[in-house]
């Protein structure tokens, strides 16, 4: 196994660290289902993984390629219906942390995954919004995983498929939302934060090697960084290998038929 | 009370030219089989109702069966892109396609809401967001308690829903076991429904009493195709076949290859040729 | 996470005096032995919420423990009145009792609005009948769409909400299984829960991942209890005691036999006195 | 086994003929309960019988005490929670015969289980509603079974626990009702149907022996009597024998402990 490390792999062990052996997670696809799975492998055992499937407590042995996969509703405490899932359990108020990944966001962490160009005449159609407007809303706090990019990370939204903060990063508290909105946004080259006052995200942390230059020059909007940036902790041979062990399995499984 | 049908019957009397028809199936149990005999049957000008379109209406998309799509999520799960209903989207191919969109709560809710009964579904949501903007039928009620405003979807009251369960007995009467998603819903909510099972058996062999179970009364045709859910799967049958989702970014990303595609393993083919996927797993 | 706690304890953590409470099981699984030993603990100025105050509100409000009833049908099921809510409604005997009523359809839902967060229920109820005159909290909202004119009531979220079921695991997580009721929509709605079991096993052994289960940070505090919904029943365990049902309408007709009744087998008896009704059924 | 038979068992005898083998039948407890299941062990072997407890398509072998006993859930087709119960099947409109009884009733066969006397200071406290006030509407039509007599069959109801055909009998067409309300009333000595026009119960049918002076003596309105009044037939023994080796299972089953 290589001592070095992507910064995907770099991003994801950021992201897992970030939650909490207490947690009950909302896990999206992708991205967020290996940090959190990461996560259970490593310092939080205990965790609570809800895929919007219905199954509840999952415990999957190698990561699912949909939200659904069969492996998810093997290793879970039980398996709910689908509107149970959104009305009982996020609706009710019972997910700590929701994950989301996105197509594109801003500077204040809202979130679009509908269009790019007009909606009636889109540029680029988009798979829409799926769990994510109401995991953005009814989840205590939410993690957002993406990589930097001039074309993901936009001044300004052709489309709010879920809020962060809001427009201004105002609308959150004038709705009287009690929910915390995005928390932690992780990149590949580094972790945001909202400052505390104006809610935009704002870097607080830089991955081993990432300079401010290169996040800058990713980054579609001039990004505020905090007044003491520390560095990301490089990833333990015990992260590494568990993401890369679990990646491989993975990867052996969905090659079957 | 359900008849039990071949599937060539079973959706010729289930699924008319522009009746609304809702397949559902979350990731588990898709009804495939059932769509491939409706678009072997050249259906036409269906508003199709499904949170998550994924390759089985990019399918009947492609194939130009749909002149209207309700959905919340419409991709390849872990893939990539539906690209026949991008290109239906964004370039009106085969045919225009109108859209309503929602999020997965509304859908749920929508469906939940039909299944009682009730002309509409109240939720906490669409908080924030673009999406009322673009579809008129998001709207609100106001709490008479709180005064908090919540939002409301209109019921999905399908005219037929279909979908794929492990099993039905004799009499007609349907177990749904794994992931059940919204298809009791979604059944219940409809005018005509069918359903697909991979087998008719003498005892449903329900492992609770409190399985999820639709009662003969409830169900309008059965048809037994085994292997029926392929690539998705049917728990305790047989497992999702990923690397058909993987593969099948390249096959529809072209209209050439997607047309190819859909002549050699739909239009010449039979329902019978599912029955290859439908293992039965030891109980 | 659930704590795993004497039903003394338990019963103190959990229930404090003026709280809502409801305790529910629909005729199955009904809290008996958590009811006693709140009785025992002298809880007063309750709030009492339940579907059906039966026997075990009975009980609880003849010996003076409730200010008020919010309910959809009180009596004794199959056998007559329940003789002592009589006695207090009536009466104001050992107290005045006030009323919340209700019908089975909008309790349950309001249940359901509860576990789901929502501040009110909707539905098809209350038509062309008086309750709505004498039940403030019963309104109506009109449908966004078709201008139907519908039902609705507050949401339940009692302070506290007391079930029986079958068995918990050691991590905490409980299984409910044959008649289930409104007990997983009532814990979900309750701000603390308190939940007796016949044991705690190993494995739950839930028969189908579609059990109806209670994941353990959903409940507060469990106590096992063996045969604590004796006289209702434990499915797999023990039956419904039919014969205690009829026997109680002649202990609980007046109020001298109903005191030496309750002093001799609830304030003089322990939890433990329960176990004796705590069969297991073969599974 | 005697040969001749009570007015109890004539009325319950009447009751389960009015029931179809394709019904789908939403159960109360006591006289509906015994008459449902009678139906289903002579004419109507395939009838559908539901109780608001959640159980769905039971066969019970002894006649449950309450609406719940163990033997509805152990002879179930499945069994459901009671809110969806009461959403999805009997709001659902999928219950095609509601059986209830009542302790009072006027003549367009409203009902009373609440209270006698004024609502705030009751003479006497009744159960309530229970799921009463819902199935009387969501059902697609409505059979009652009540033995006649002066205080149970009044002129006007103290309260209206479950809407009949309305106090005036025109309440459920102005209202838009679309399900049917009460078809039958069928008491100890006659059997009543609504009048096409009028929707008053009238009397349609009398029980072997019972004559109109009884009828109009044992209730509280002036009753009308059809202008073709049959004799209901006499118990078959067939149906004789049933119902009373139902009750002997029953009685047998419930003594014990």
């Amino acid at each position: 196994m290589s001592s070095t490390h992507t910064p995907t792999e770099m991003m994801t062990i950021a992201a897992a660290r970030a939650l909490r052996n207490e947690d009950i997670c909302f896990v999206g696809i992708g991205a967020p289902s290996a940090a959190c799975n990461l996560a259970r492998l490593t310092h939080a055992p205990d965790i609570t993984l809800i895929y919007e499937s219905g199954t509840i407590a999952t415990k999957p042995n190698v990561l699912p390629l949909s939200i659904g996969d069969g492996e998810l509703c093997d290793t879970a405490l039980c398996t709910v219906s689908v509107p149970e899932m959104f009305r009982y359990w996020l609706q009710g108020g019972r997910i700590t942390v929701g994950f989301l990944g996105g197509a594109q966001i801003d500077r204040f962490a809202n979130l679009n995954t509908t269009v790019v160009g007009d909606y009636a005449k889109p540029k680029v159609r988009l798979p829409g919004g799926g769990g994510a407007p109401e995991i953005a809303t009814n989840c205590g706090e939410i993690f957002i995983i993406m990589a930097l990019g001039q074309r993901s990370f936009v001044e300004k939204l052709p489309f709010i498929t879920s809020m962060g903060h809001g427009p201004t990063g105002r609308e959150r508290r004038a709705m009287g939302l009690t929910s915390r909105g995005p928390t932690k946004l992780i990149t590949d080259l580094c972790v945001f934060e909202p400052d505390a006052e104006t809610k935009e995200m704002t870097v607080v942390s830089l991955h081993t090697g990432a300079t401010r230059e290169q996040v800058v020059a990713n980054c579609g909007w001039a990004p505020r960084f905090a007044v003491d940036v520390v560095e990301t902790p490089a990833p333990t041979a015990l992260e590494l290998e568990t993401l890369r062990s679990m990646h491989a399995r993975t990867k052996a499984a969905h090659a079957g038929a | 009370m359900a008849r039990i049908l071949t599937l060539s019957e079973a959706v010729e009397e289930t699924i008319r030219d522009g009746d609304s028809v809702a397949m559902e199936g979350f990731t588990h149990l898709i009804p495939f089989a059932a769509a491939h005999e409706t678009i072997r049957q050249g259906r036409k000008d269906l508003s199709l109702i499904r949170m998550t379109p994924d390759l089985i209406y990019d399918q009947m998309i492609g194939m130009g069966c749909a002149r209207k799509l309700t959905f919340s999520w419409g991709g390849n799960p872990g893939v990539g892109s539906a690209h026949r209903i991008r290109d239906a989207v964004e370039n009106a191919w085969p045919r225009p396609l109108e859209l309503e969109e929602h999020s997965h709560a509304a859908m749920a809710n929508a469906y939940e809401a039909g299944a009682a009964n009730l002309p509409f579904a109240v939720f906490r949501g669409y908080i924030g967001v673009d999406l009322p903007r673009v579809n008129p039928s998001i709207r609100s009620v106001v709490c008479p308690y709180t005064g908090e405003k919540l939002a409301t979807v209109p019921a999905l009251r399908p005219d037929a829903t279909v979908i794929h369960a492990p099993r039905a007995d004799r009499a007609g009467n349907v177990l749904i076991e794994g992931i059940v998603g919204v298809q009791k819903e979604a059944v219940l909510a409809a005018r005509r429904t069918l359903v697909t099972v991979e087998e008719i058996v003498d005892d449903l062999g329900a492992p609770s009493v409190n399985s999820v179970v639709l009662p003969s009364w409830t169900v309008g045709a059965i048809a037994v195709v085994p292997g029926g859910a392929h690539p998705a799967y049917a728990h305790g049958y047989y497992k999702r076949d990923n690397s058909f989702y993987i593969a099948w970014d390249k096959v529809s990303r072209e209209r050439e290859t997607f047309l190819a595609w859909m002549k050699e393993n739909v239009l010449d083919k039979r329902p019978e040729a599912f029955a290859v996927h439908g293992r039965r797993a030891s109980r």
